[in-house]
């Protein structure tokens, strides 16, 4: 079994309003040291082991995990636990 | 009786839920912004549904770490009846109010329509002009509507009859077709459907009418003599 | 630091870097001539956004004058924000269609969520609170990937926008067909209630007053995309480009609330969202209209990013962004009211008198340009106009006659037609209720939202049958508004006014701008007869994809008044013994049907006939019927014909059934799409008093409680039909495209 | 500057409609091998630098940034780039 983590971030410039709203309550709440918030997701795939796991990411990222037109990704693969 | 409305930037439902206190209900009502609120000599509060601070990160969490959320704590200490519908329901159960949280719809997708609803409680201080099991007709509109609490606070609800409406047809995958719980000491109400859209029959149901009266018969009976 | 671009006016004109932004050589000459010398980067970069069709409606504006836009009733017609319609009372309503289709053909959440904050901020700007949302929606065929993820992007977010800023999405239509399939189209309307005294107009008037800004800060959003073009591309230009606009329906809903506190001050003069062309089009358009010039220091723009040239603010998109004209010396009393939501207005410039449109960054002029040229004078263009080889052969075809043996099979195929199909799918993500008032929501012939405190509700829809258009735009134009029309008639409602959003392919194109000059013309035609001026609308052209054009199509947004409550008629029937009648004579017409499709998998042929005066007087005559109580229920008859409008009419109310009987050809009878009729259900001590009032009205059935659709013809038993069966398939067929492979 | 990454993820056993949804979609797509989809947030902080810049961030965690009925946090503090 494969662990994959994929970072999912907006890309640079893309408004992020969820980070905004986050970043103003944190300066609200007095965490006045946050200057800036950016948002994104963080996904765990388990996968079971083959040759071209990287190549298969590359493609799920592209058609359907990330936005292409407005995210960017990076993924890592660790070895997993098999169950 | 005097109903405050608790305003947060980004509710939506604050005019609806006055207008069912102030014109279904005929009752006094208020409207309260969140910066200014002074929740002090209130009957009772309601705090409406909506997208505060736009849903961002979770519903209900970035409104749950407000100043006036305190006072909502105070209030509440006091036996103040209080209902959360919706974005209020988010708000009470991320301010830990009540127990338990929201995770995103089954299907992923907000839905908006009639649901009917069973009252499983009625000896409540919202919900003793139904009967019991009665079925209600009760829209419903929300991405994060699916309830979700552990084993152990599941079977403390269950046991303290503080699940107070289920969905007959469960659309979102809450728990135990959770669609509305009560705090322990019975003055806390959270649920996602919407009562105060249903209280004109033009509007295609007044089913919600009763939940309003149930609190207003409850109030005259605890504060005006000869009620 | 980065400076305004190195791009010299000198290069401007022998780089024709203006081409790259749109501008042609003749324009740039025009431009020249304006300015008295060569425009620099930033001044030509202003030019062709607001020289663009999107704000200029050069090539569209000798059409739209065709349109009527006065009567009685309206308040104010085009040219601001949004129109607006008397209701009594002192109070007016407001609305407008806005497209979104390219921007939603990138990324459909974002174009589509955009398009609707854009249309909102419209209707709220003249001062009214948005009450309901529409939008008319068209894709390809749910049958490849690409299109199902942009016809559930495109709804997911619509929904997700439109939900959180608290205006119900109340109606609309979806329709698919090929021509879309590369260019889908996203139009929003929005609909707003005002009382007429606190109409606001964007406008800049008094020397000396103050522009402040409100709203998101300014970023690299949406820039035209020529900036970069005129560069090499790499890491860092890479970085720079502009950025699809994102939503923030959070900020829209604080600017609503705002606005609408904002409009009650005395020291507001004037106010106008920033659409497209951002703050180029609003601060022009605002100093153009009040006879005046502006001056605006763009160090004092509120940016999100760093080290924005002239160019890129002036041009940027950044969405939910006000502009607003506050009496000099008064600007506290605007920023307490923002600072009470979370929102600061921000003094930008002043109004000037002389007429010039002046930008100072860091410390220099970078743009100084008379401001009429830019918006109220801004060049019209004719373009040649010829008929289409396609139309003169399809009407030179015989009559198409379909060839139907099985009714209920047809039946039951034309209601998995995704056209006809349930669009629950889609409306079920909207919220339709909040505001609570909500008389009908999605599923109705039109919406119907109560206004609150008055024994009154305004009825609203958008129609728009493309492919009768595409067959004769003509006829197509006129059926679009009548058909809109006989919607709002269904519901009780008189029709007031409408709104259009004019969807085309490339207007250079002379077969197109044929389409177009027809489709309005008809479009005016109808709009005239049923008293139904155009108070508003929106010109969307270059809806191409690999050359090929979409259908055209013209949508209809409509709006009516109900002038009592007791006059709200919903499109199913309610209850068994009423006696069921068709209003209007049946012929066999088939052309863009979509019995035609089903069989042929096409259109072609001629539309279906419409005579306005019929029209007109059918029109009145239901709506008379209604008002003295004598209807339970009313349907107009569209895509599907008599067939499909009985087994919609029974979806409603569980347990009830029809039982009709159809005269002469049965397939005619059944699906053919004649215009100008009605299904309508009568108690039975009514029918007397409907058929004085009603001249055209022919009893063919009447309402059951055995749950089945049966129609008998003169000689045999054509349909008998369990209705929970038929509601199965109808429910069913969209979110069955959207499962199933592609 | 620093430059603070956080994860928020499901706590186990705490249903994920969204993996479960994306999961879905990759195995229809074809990507057969995913046996499991978890979907968190990653969210980035920019800061100032602070003495106690790990305590305020526990806080902030534990305020509002996850909520602890159904949530995990984990985060990393990295030198930020100074603008
Ligand atoms: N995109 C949409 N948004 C909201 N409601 C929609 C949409 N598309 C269709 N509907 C609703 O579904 C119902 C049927 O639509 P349609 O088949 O176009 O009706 P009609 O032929 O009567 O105009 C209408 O009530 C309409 O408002
Ligand atoms: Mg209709």
């Amino acid at each position: 079994m494969k662990l994959v983590k994929v970072h999912i971030t907006l890309k640079e410039g893309v408004l992020d309003p969820q980070g905004k709203a986050v970043q103003g309550s944190l300066n609200t709440l007095g965490y006045n040291k946050v200057k800036e918030v950016r948002v994104g997701k963080f996904m765990e795939l388990t996968m079971e082991d083959d040759a071209n796991v990287e190549e298969q990411i590359e493609e799920m990222c592209n058609q359907l995990l990330a936005n292409p037109v407005i995210e960017n990704y990076e993924y890592t693969v660790e070895e997993g636990v098999t169950q | 009786m005097k109903f405050a409305v608790v305003v947060f930037p980004g509710s939506n439902c604050d005019r609806d839920m006055y207008y069912a206190a102030k014109d279904a209900l005929g009752e006094e009502a208020d409207l309260i912004w969140y910066k200014e609120a002074n929740l002090d000599g209130y009957d009772a509060i309601l705090i409406p549904g909506g997208f505060s601070y736009g849903d961002y990160l979770r519903s209900g969490a970035i409104a749950s770490t407000s100043d006036i959320v305190t006072q909502l704590k105070q209030q509440a200490e006091k036996g103040v009846p209080i209902l959360g519908v919706c974005n209020g329901f988010q708000i009470l159960l991320e301010s830990g109010l009540l127990p338990g949280a929201m995770l995103r719809n089954q299907n992923l997708k907000f839905m908006c329509h009639f649901e009917e609803l069973v009252v499983e409680n009625n000896q409540t201080i919202f919900t003793s002009e139904y009967e019991q099991e009665e079925i209600v007709s009760i829209p419903i509109a929300h991405n994060e509507g699916n309830y979700y609490c552990d084993d152990e606070t599941r079977a403390k609800l269950e046991e303290n009859n503080q699940i107070v409406f289920t969905y007959k047809t469960n659309p979102n995958g809450s728990v135990s077709d959770i669609a509305g719980i009560i705090n322990e000491k019975g003055n806390v109400l959270g649920m996602m459907p919407h009562p105060e859209r249903a209280v004109e029959a033009l509007l295609s149901s007044d089913d919600g009418l009763k939940l309003f009266q149930s609190m207003l018969v409850n109030w005259r009976e605890k504060h005006v003599a000869g009620a | 630091m980065l400076q305004a671009p190195e791009i010299t006016p000198e290069m401007v004109e022998k780089d024709k870097v203006y081409q790259e932004m749109g501008l042609t050589d003749k324009e740039y000459d025009m431009i020249k001539n304006i300015m008295g010398r060569r425009p620099n980067f930033t001044e030509i970069g202003i030019f062709s956004v607001m020289w663009s069709e999107h704000c200029s409606y050069k090539t569209s504006k000798p059409l739209l004058k065709k349109f009527p836009t006065e009567g009685p009733q309206v308040v104010q017609g085009p040219g601001e924000g949004a129109g607006v319609v008397d209701i009594g009372d002192g109070q007016g309503v407001v609305f407008k269609v806005e497209s979104h289709n390219h921007p939603s053909a990138v990324e459909p959440y974002q174009g589509a969520a955009t398009g609707v904050g854009g249309i909102i901020r419209d209707v709220f700007s003249m001062g009214a609170r948005p009450i309901a949302s529409l939008n008319s929606l068209r894709f390809g065929n749910l049958n490849t990937g690409r299109v199902k993820y942009l016809f559930d992007e495109v709804v997911h977010g619509i929904s997700g926008y439109g939900n959180c800023v608290g205006v119900p999405t109340v109606g609309g239509e979806v329709q698919f067909d090929d021509s879309y399939e590369g260019n889908p189209l996203v139009n929003a309307m929005c609909v707003g209630l005002i009382d007429t005294k606190d109409i606001q107009k964007g406008i800049a008037a008094g020397e000396g007053n103050t522009i402040m800004y409100v709203g998101s800060k300014t970023g690299r959003d949406g820039i035209h995309g020529a900036t970069f073009a005129s560069e090499d591309l790499s890491e860092d230009s890479e970085s720079k480009r502009s950025n699809v606009q994102v939503g923030d329906p959070f900020m829209e809903k604080l600017l609503i609330e705002a606005c609408l506190e904002v409009i009650q001050s005395d020291a507001l003069v004037g106010i106008q969202d920033m659409g497209a062309a951002g703050l180029t089009s609003s601060a022009s358009e605002m100093a153009s209209k009040a006879g005046m010039g502006m001056e605006m220091n763009l160090d004092l723009i509120p940016q999100r990013e760093q080290n924005m040239t002239a160019y890129e603010m002036m041009l940027s998109e950044s969405q939910e962004r006000m502009l607003l004209c506050v009496k000099k010396g008064e600007e506290q009393e605007i920023i307490d009211i923002f600072k009470k939501y979370n929102l600061e207005a921000v003094a930008v410039g002043q109004v000037t008198e002389d007429k010039m449109f002046r930008l100072l960054h860091k410390g220099e002029v970078v743009a100084d340009i008379p401001v009429d040229n830019l918006a109220e004078d801004a060049p019209i263009f004719h373009k040649e106009s010829k008929v289409p080889a396609y139309y003169e052969e399809y009407q030179k075809m015989a009559d198409y006659v379909p060839n139907v043996d099985n009714h209920t099979e047809t039946l039951k195929q034309l209601l998995q037609q995704p056209t006809i199909a349930s669009k629950e799918y889609v409306y079920d993500q909207y919220d339709s209720m909040v505001q609570a008032n909500t008389v009908f929501s999605p599923g109705s012939d039109a919406a119907v939202v109560r206004v609150r405190g008055y024994d009154k509700a305004i009825a609203m829809t958008t129609d728009c049958n493309s492919r009768y258009i595409y067959l004769d735009p003509e006829v197509g134009g006129q059926i679009a508004v009548a058909e809109a029309a006989r919607n709002i008639i269904s519901s009780g409602a008189k029709p007031l006014a409408l709104t259009d959003g004019l969807n085309f392919g490339n207007p250079d194109k002379p077969e197109n701008f044929w389409q177009m000059e027809k489709s309005v013309e008809g479009m005016s035609a109808a709009s005239l007869k049923l008293n139904t001026p155009v108070i508003s609308g929106n010109v969307s052209l270059y809806n191409e994809s690999n050359g090929q054009a979409i259908y055209p199509t013209p949508v209809v947004g409509m709006v009516g008044l109900h002038e009592s409550l007791d006059h709200i008629t919903p499109s199913q029937f309610q209850q068994e013994g009423d006696t069921i009648y068709v209003i209007g004579e049946t012929a066999p017409e088939f052309g863009g049907s979509e019995l035609q499709n089903v069989l042929e998998g096409k259109y072609f042929g001629k539309a279906p006939v419409l005579d306005l005066d019929v029209e007109v007087n059918r029109q009145g005559q239901l709506l008379q019927a209604i008002r003295d109580g004598l209807v339970s229920s009313a349907h107009d008859l569209a895509e599907g014909g008599l067939g499909v409008a009985v087994a919609e009419s029974l979806f409603a109310n569980k347990g009830l059934g029809a039982d009709i009987k159809v005269n002469g050809d049965v397939t005619a009878a059944l699906f053919s799409e004649t215009q100008s009729r009605f299904l309508v259900s009568v108690p039975e001590a009514k029918r007397e008093a409907f058929e004085k009032v009603v001249e055209d009205a022919q009893a063919i059935g009447i309402v059951t409680n055995t749950s089945k659709l049966v129609v008998n013809s003169e000689q045999e038993q054509v349909i008998n039909e369990d209705i929970e069966s038929l509601q199965q398939l109808w429910k069913g067929a969209i979110p069955c495209l959207l499962k199933s492979k592609a």
